[in-house]
């Protein structure tokens, strides 16, 4: 330490081992991906509400008569979903929140293993690369869904094998990314934060990561296996006899294209509480502090995400009803998957139960914060009639299936992160963004949300398939039409409060420190003993130690009791 | 890591070169075995305990698993339980689906 | 200028790891997961299919016998070579861990003849779902064990001069890269007789 | 409702449908029933527990029973959902697959973007099928052996367009020829996927006649959303009509084929 010599611009910024540089690095590179794959979804959504009518100012780029040609149809969506998913939120929420709060929340100098921190981050980067650079190639990018069921993948263009590659990049992150969130918060603890003093993002940091730990191999072979598929002409995904354009395919055959399925969805069912738990943890810390008072049943809430966390590996066949399942096992993960909807539950009635009695201040984060439950309500009571397999004949791979998960990702998940991001805005810039633009930047995307999102339930309702370029072939659509003309109307009004977003977080920036900054919140975990921003390297002036749990509130003589203070 | 003695490690060393006899008296006989004239299943049976045999070894005493700290044995633990649900998988696909299985190519 | 780490070299009081041995473990237990979805894809495709080769009909065992032993003595070497530096000695150390680097190539090397001569029957793995999963599996070995090579290499030449500054530290890493050496023993005492004997 | 299209379920014409549509409404009223419960007790503790000047946060630890009786009711109610509503409707679309003697035997083969519906014609017995004859320019999409099987003869192949009678039992057999497809009948409340490699049954009884869409529910390539199939619910005479005309029309078609070959030596 004493040694205290300048680094040059690429290490502090660029190649840099500091947790927090590479937190940000993995943010502004998230908030890039969520943008993108946002606008992929603003074409899609015209395609969807007026069919054959060229995008309005950037279609002409796009195809010569400025119309999403299918082919670009079926490339926007099944990048939206992989950029959104892969790339856009678990960079943000693990990525970003896990690496930037993480070793502060526990009091440590960085994480475990700074250098694997940093590849982590470049191969993410390499990853992101490849799949915008799978854009390029001839006949596009991926365009078989995000799920990428074979044997539609394995007969897909080139862009498909792009896809495979960039997604065991992006993998590979994850796990190393995984391995030091949960070395740090295990070791690196400081003096007195016992397990159950943790702050509860740190819980869901590390359930989150056991969870991409564990789950995301199965899928990284299945990467593997269908490359063999596409490159060496294996069948791993192929049965024999297949036919394809009156022509049979020069493939061995023998493969079983469900394999693809169980592997893809072992990962992405746990994939889900990945996207969902830091949001959740995110969640609780800014209620917690907006409410001024402990968490309503903080031991109960862990356990919950622990056991949610466990069960998510084993209801993973819940999303192949249709795929010719018989009674025993659909009997199962039937209910396995109505066992795992009462943690999410209670972690619910946590949440809610906290705000009785509460002082609650509707600061910005806090709005985000409030509005992400009953958005995740909604989401969560919407799965109800898709994991029971009787109403899922109905409703599997309509719209009303997008709703749902949508409702669970987007305005509550991404609601859940923008509220991050605005709590912790003061810590990481030393300047408090602008409240007034703030708000309206929540409202916008409120109602743009909940614009896009709601009517997807009726159009799901109306029997609508997903993922059709044109459904106003069909009789029964067009009698839901006018409903994706709201949407995209919604999306636009969605697109124009993100604007208000990144003006002020950006514009924020010019701002004068504010002296007053380091505990704007009057928060007591302790990222808010830190000076502001962290100091590089080290984050603490002095070695902590932790004296209570992590949100006492009220609790004490003082209005709040930061968990480093020993005297309360 | 803890201090190891002197005498400690040369009692280690001596369970090492035991244990690779042992893989190496177990190799010869999961080779031997396969050549005997009996079921499928039976072979499978005895390559996978032999496997599994051996595997234990290597863990327990290479790997000194055997006297690891609860942190990791928990983590393994929890390892093995998500490792036999995609065990299972095979199991999904071919009692459930299969059963359906009427070929058209016949 | 950098961060001060706790439990690099000493192990955490009450979880009783350093962070390496932790993190390796946890890495190991994602490479568990790994090879499990190999495993069973492998049931899937056998008892799928029609008909299913014996090994031996496309397979050498006697290379793949002799690869067994060459890749158990490697990990015989590898825990000896930890053991000489719990008994400090370094010289012995060096004499293991370069033995361990000798055999890891022996295995390529074999791997490689297998190979070729696979290749040289006409042998590959778009002819069936036998030897799909026979190359990819024994492939995606083949890469672990150049990975083990690469670090174990590195331990022996210019990583061991940590040995004279952190000699705690050093012992760790060996014994981190022992373990992950003996992963990739376990993986190929079940790929043996699931490719090879059954 | 009149319109047999709206904002909700469509028009159920299958005798299997009704207990499906009673699950989802049954459900769609609990659930709204639960939101705005919940809704209003949130918005109740916003109005209540403002931070407002001379308000202070209660922090003293408070144990709530209600939620958990609450939860522990909807638990419940969960479980009697899972055990005596889905299970057994699952049940009933499982496994009491008529036999194919008591039902009508269609067998639906999907390709990219078409259903290709095979009918087995006057003798009621399949024609053996080869993926090695399947020849879209030869009119054979399925690879139908008409040379060489006398059952494949009068087998009738329908693209698209699926016939048959009402108040009766229709068991498909359903397969893929190249990916995977998903065929689905909104209004007969029936879904399943079609997987190539693999033959599995589904089966359906309508009580209603009129003519309605078939949609791909499985993203099946480029061309997913032409996949539009109908289907064409006829009475009886009807039905026996149609088969008829197809029979007949497959004659003179062959018959041609014959003439060509001729001349053709």
């Amino acid at each position: 330490m004493s040694s205290h010599h300048e680094e040059g611009f690429i290490r502090k910024y660029i190649f840099s081992t500091d947790h927090k540089v590479i937190g940000i690095q993995y943010g502004l590179g998230a908030m890039f991906f969520l943008l993108m794959g946002f606008g992929l979804m603003l074409m899609m959504r015209w395609q969807i509400a007026f069919p054959g009518k060229s995008i309005p100012f950037i279609g002409k780029l796009l195809t010569q008569d400025g119309i999403l040609s299918p082919e670009l149809y079926n490339q926007f969506g099944a990048m939206h979903g992989t950029i959104m998913v892969f790339l856009g939120v678990v960079p943000m929420a693990v990525g970003a929140f896990g690496n930037y709060l993480l070793p502060l929340q526990v009091g440590a100098q960085d994480m475990a293993f700074p250098k694997l921190n940093m590849a982590s981050f470049w191969v993410f980067f390499v990853g992101g690369l490849v799949m915008l650079y799978s854009f390029l190639l001839p006949g596009g990018a991926a365009q078989s869904g995000w799920t990428s069921y074979p044997p539609l993948s394995n007969i897909a263009p080139a862009g498909q094998t792009a896809w495979l590659i960039g997604m065991v990049f992006l993998i590979t992150s994850s796990l190393l990314g995984s391995v030091n969130i949960i070395v740090t918060a295990v070791q690196l603890r400081v003096p007195g934060l016992s397990f159950f003093r943790l702050p509860f993002l740190v819980w869901a940091q590390l359930v989150t990561s056991f969870l991409l730990l564990l789950a995301f191999p199965p899928l990284e072979a299945a990467g593997v296996l269908q490359l063999m598929d596409r490159v060496f002409g294996t069948s791993f995904f192929m049965p024999s006899g297949l036919v394809v354009s009156g022509q049979a395919l020069e493939v061995s055959g023998g493969g079983n294209p469900l394999l693809w399925q169980h592997l893809f969805w072992f990962l992405a069912h746990p994939e889900v509480y990945v996207l969902i738990l830091p949001a959740l943890g995110i969640v609780a810390e800014i209620v917690a502090t907006n409410t001024r008072k402990p968490l309503y049943g903080y031991n109960t809430a862990v356990y919950a995400i622990i056991f949610l966390g466990f069960m998510s590996f084993i209801v993973w066949a819940h999303h192949m009803f249709m795929t010719g399942m018989g009674t025993g096992m659909s009997a199962f993960f039937q209910a396995t998957t109505m066992i795992i909807s009462i943690p999410s539950v209670i972690v619910l009635t946590v949440l809610l139960l906290t705000l009785w009695g509460a002082s609650i201040r509707f600061t910005v984060p806090m709005l985000f914060a409030l509005a992400f439950l009953p958005m995740f309500a909604i989401g969560g009571l919407t799965g109800l009639p898709l994991g029971l397999t009787a109403s899922d004949i109905y409703l599997h791979d309509t719209y009303y299936v997008i709703g749902h998960f949508h409702y669970v990702v987007a305005p509550g998940t991404l609601m859940a992160l923008m509220g991050g991001v605005y709590h912790w805005y003061p810590k990481i810039t030393g300047r408090m963004f602008n409240k007034t633009l703030g708000k309206l930047h929540f409202w916008g995307t409120f109602i743009g949300m909940n614009g896009i999102f709601a009517p997807m339930f009726f159009i799901g309702m109306a029997g609508v398939s997903r993922r059709l370029y044109d459904a106003t072939i069909y009789e029964m659509a067009r009698s839901v039409q006018p409903l994706n003309v709201i949407m995209t109307y919604s999306s636009w009004l969605l697109a124009a409060a993100q604007v208000l977003f990144l003006i002020n977080i950006f514009a924020s920036l010019r701002k004068p420190k504010e002296a007053a900054a380091d505990n704007p919140w009057e928060a007591t975990t302790l990222e808010w003993a830190a000076p502001t921003p962290p100091l590089p390297h080290q984050n603490f002036p002095e070695p902590l130690e932790a004296y209570r749990g992590p949100y006492e509130y009220n609790t004490t003589s003082r209005e709040f009791a930061p968990q480093h203070l020993q005297e309360a | 890591m803890e201090a190891h003695s002197a005498e400690e490690m040369q009692r280690h060393v001596k369970t090492y070169f035991a244990v690779y006899i042992a893989l190496l008296v177990l190799t010869v006989a999961t080779v031997g075995v396969s050549y005997l004239h009996t079921t499928t299943a039976m072979h499978i049976l005895a390559a996978m305990v032999v496997a599994l045999v051996k595997g234990s070894l290597v863990a327990a005493i290479f790997m000194h698993l055997s006297n690891e700290k609860k942190i990791i044995v928990y983590s393994l633990v929890l390892t093995v339980t998500f490792f036999i649900a995609i065990m299972v998988i095979p199991v999904l696909v071919e009692c459930e689906i299969f059963r359906y299985l009427d070929r058209m190519v016949s | 200028m950098s961060a001060v780490i706790p439990y690099i070299s000493k192990p955490h009081p009450v979880t009783g790891v350093t962070n390496a041995k932790f993190g390796i473990w946890l890495f190991l237990a994602s490479e568990v997961m790994l090879f499990g979805a190999l495993f069973s894809t492998y049931i899937v495709l056998r008892v799928g299919a029609e008909t299913w080769p014996h090994g031996s009909e496309y397979l050498s065992v006697p290379w793949a016998f002799a690869n067994t032993v060459v890749l158990i003595t490697s990990s015989l070497t590898m825990v000896m070579s930890w053991a000489a530096l719990q008994m400090n000695n370094f010289a012995k150390y060096k004499k293991y861990m370069g033995a361990t680097v000798l055999l890891s190539f022996g295995f390529l090397i074999i791997k490689y003849i297998e190979y070729s001569a696979k290749f040289h029957h006409g042998y590959f793995p778009a002819n069936n779902t036998f030897l799909a999963i026979y190359f990819t599996m024994t492939g995606l070995h083949g890469l672990h064990v150049i990975g083990g090579i690469i670090v174990n290499g590195y331990l022996l030449f210019p990583g061991s001069k940590m040995w004279s500054t952190e000699p705690e530290r050093f012992a760790g890493r060996v014994e981190c890269a022992g373990l992950y050496w003996h992963f990739v023993d376990l993986v190929w005492i079940f790929l043996f007789p699931v490719l090879y004997l059954l | 409702m009149n319109e047999p299209y709206g904002w909700w379920l469509p028009i159920n014409i299958s005798a299997n449908g009704a207990p499906i549509d009673q699950l989802i409404t049954t459900l769609h009223w609990f659930m709204v029933l639960l939101f705005i419960g919940w809704g209003i007790f949130f918005l109740y503790c916003l109005f209540r527990f403002r931070a407002r000047p001379g308000h202070q946060a209660d922090a003293s630890p408070k144990h709530f029973r209600l939620p958990t009786y609450l939860e522990v009711g909807v638990a419940l109610f969960e479980v009697f959902l899972l055990v005596f509503i889905s299970y057994p409707i699952w049940s009933k679309v499982k496994n009491d697959m008529p036999s194919d003697e008591e039902a009508m035997v269609v067998r639906v083969t999907a390709e990219q973007f078409a259903w290709n519906i095979h009918y087995a014609g006057k003798d009621g017995i399949f024609g053996q099928t080869s993926p090695d004859l399947i020849s879209p320019e030869d009119n054979n999409p399925i690879g139908l052996d008409r040379e060489n099987d006398p059952n494949a003869k009068d087998d009738i192949i329908s693209i698209n367009v699926m016939h048959f009678p009402v108040n009766k039992k229709v068991k498909v057999y359903l397969s893929s020829k190249d990916v995977i497809h998903s065929f689905g009948i909104p209004v007969m409340r029936v879904k399943q996927d079609a997987i190539p490699g693999t033959v599995i049954p589904v089966w359906f009884e309508a009580n209603k006649t009129g003519t309605f869409e078939i949609m791909c529910a499985q993203l099946c390539g480029v061309g997913h959303t032409r996949m539009r199939g109908e289907i064409h619910v006829d009475t009886e005479e009807e039905f026996q009509k149609w088969l008829q005309d197809e029979a007949q029309y497959l004659d003179e078609y062959s018959d041609a084929g014959q003439r060509e070959d001729d001349s053709d030596v």
